[in-house]
């Protein structure tokens, strides 16, 4: 399955994210996900950032909270709402919100 | 016919937010959604238990004697009445040393279905095989 | 164009995800797909009209008038709007009320269902 | 006897950490302690007057009422209420509406203080 | 500093519980904070129950989550409410919950 | 002249639930609470951020052009400007790599006070020291 996966904050009590498995598998990361690609906990970055190459970030939400592009590691793919809603209808037929 | 299957994954602990107790009975409605559909057609929950999410299917919850709210067990008893098939992690009932008969069941009320306790490889199947996730 | 339906449990106030949900079906609409919003548990609240708009908070009653008129269909959980105090006539005119089946039935139609759960 | 100041930001529905708060509030004026609760954020919803009792749903009004008749003062924060389309005419009689200072002045009389904050 | 500290949930976000030092600290669990007491994840009780000998759970909670004084670990003592606001008065000036 | 001090902990990010914006206006208004208490009575907060915490303290946040809500920011720099102690968690800051020059900061609107980068041992003696805790 293509499944796309909004990843919603930084620290989850759920451990869904780590056991999914999909063909094709990208991370949305939106609110306080936004927060996998701009920090480097113990100078590491976030191990969800190695699952998959299709990595994407919500611009709106790190501006909100004080970032840039720049702090985002290269990875990743700053994207729009607009963006967003492409993702969803032309790249993930199954979707979830963690 | 024609049935839509979805998979309602259940990953959260009773009895903190609305959660879980709202996937159960998004998941029960689908016993009417017929009334707003065509001929033959349906929506078909599959409801999966992860992680802390096999903490909701404890059976003997005393949730309306001490807080006037239906418990999550009579939410879990009726998915099983309405014919629901109903997934639970195996790994994570052995991992937090849940033992079977402390689950619940709908035995009293006559219906035909149990919870099956099954790997987590079936789980990620049934996700596989539905149209739709929705994770509660 | 597709069908997007997304059911969102997330509070208005405080919680940013109800935010999300209202930009993402705006910028769907926007593209022309059509799209479906179903309010349960907390994000009921949002469905309540007079919201006062304070700077330090979101306010759900303007974004939820233009998704209306850009033909988003809008429904509220019934039981979930009742046994927080609002009534019918508290509701933003033109969002629906139903119960859970509303949301399943739109599902059956949908190319792509996101489902903002839980808190 | 002491006096008890417990603060809660929890909604009333889908929580139970209200629940708690009002039942502990009861327990304590029940030992004939002073209790004054005060009622922000998503908590604020439980101010509002007809609330539904459904049998899925917490419902705050009829414990509400209970405490108030053992003279438990409880205050909601008005911003937080307005926000969320609730006005004075929808409050549960007897309950302040105040600003947020209401709650540190109990503070500063109390000999405990609770504070139920995140979620 | 006596410090009474009400754990409301089994997983947590916060680690601040990890960091708290108190004279004396007690630990009083709520809603699904009961589940330390309770569950033994792999094999292994709680760490929170090692952390103090001053551990209380409240009996409204287990019973509500379908669990019984049989299933709390024999270091907690079970209590009601009429307990709870006798432990705030009587041994913790402070409190947090968590 | 009797004071009371309360240590209010802010350990959540930002803008997910409304936690850390309430307790940054909770402390805010101390400035207004003597009208409420006898003359030379006051409640006087320390707020202090640890863990996930000090996520709420970077500059430059846009939350009013993308949500057309106040920003965390503006509410931390109003916090300086009422004159509040504000502790930030030296360890969790270099743990999550912020340094120091992201962090907000209110001269611009002529704050005397500034936040203070302390050792975490710091926050632990404001909260022994303290009447109240109260943690967000």
């Amino acid at each position: 399955m293509n499944l796309g996966v909004f990843i919603n904050d930084y620290k989850s009590t759920v451990e869904t994210v780590d056991r999914l498995k999909a063909d094709k598998l990208g991370f949305i990361f939106v609110q306080n996900g936004v927060f996998h690609t701009t920090l480097k906990e113990h100078g590491k970055s976030s191990p969800l950032l190695d699952k998959t190459t299709n990595l994407y970030v919500l611009a709106e939400d790190i501006a909100t909270r004080g970032l840039t592009e720049a702090d985002v590691d290269k990875r990743v793919k700053v994207v729009t709402y607009s963006d967003v809603v492409d993702l969803i209808f032309n790249d993930y037929e199954k979707l979830a919100w963690l | 016919m024609s049935n839509v299957t979805c998979a309602f994954i259940i990953q959260r602990p009773p009895y903190k937010s609305e959660t879980s107790t709202l996937g159960f009975t998004h998941a029960i409605s689908w016993q009417v959604v017929e009334m707003l559909l065509d001929e033959g057609q349906n929506v078909v929950p599959t409801v999966c238990f992860v992680g802390e999410g096999v903490l909701n299917l404890y059976t003997n919850q005393k949730a309306m004697e001490n807080y006037g709210v239906t418990s999550i067990e009579s939410h879990g008893k009726n998915s099983l009445l309405v014919d629901l098939d109903m997934l639970v992690c195996k790994e994570d009932l052995e991992r937090f040393g849940i033992p079977e008969d402390r689950l619940l069941d709908a035995e009293d009320m006559g219906a035909d279905k149990k919870l099956q306790i099954v790997p987590y490889a079936e789980i990620q199947k049934a996700m596989e095989s539905c149209k739709h996730l929705l994770f509660f | 164009m597709g069908t997007l339906t997304i059911g969102c449990f997330a509070s208005l106030v405080g919680s940013k995800s109800l935010d999300f949900t209202l930009k993402l079906a705006n910028a769907a609409a926007d593209k022309g797909h059509k799209v479906n919003l179903w309010l349960s548990g907390n994000a009921t609240v949002m469905g309540k009209n007079h919201q006062k708009h304070l700077k330090d908070y979101s306010t759900g009653e303007k974004p939820t008038m233009e998704l209306l008129k850009k033909g988003v269909e809008i429904c509220e959980c019934e039981a979930c709007a009742l046994a927080r105090g609002i009534q019918k006539p508290d509701a933003i005119e033109g969002i629906q009320w139903n119960a859970m089946h509303w949301y399943l039935a739109k599902i059956y139609n949908s190319d792509r269902v996101l489902h903002v759960g839980g808190e």
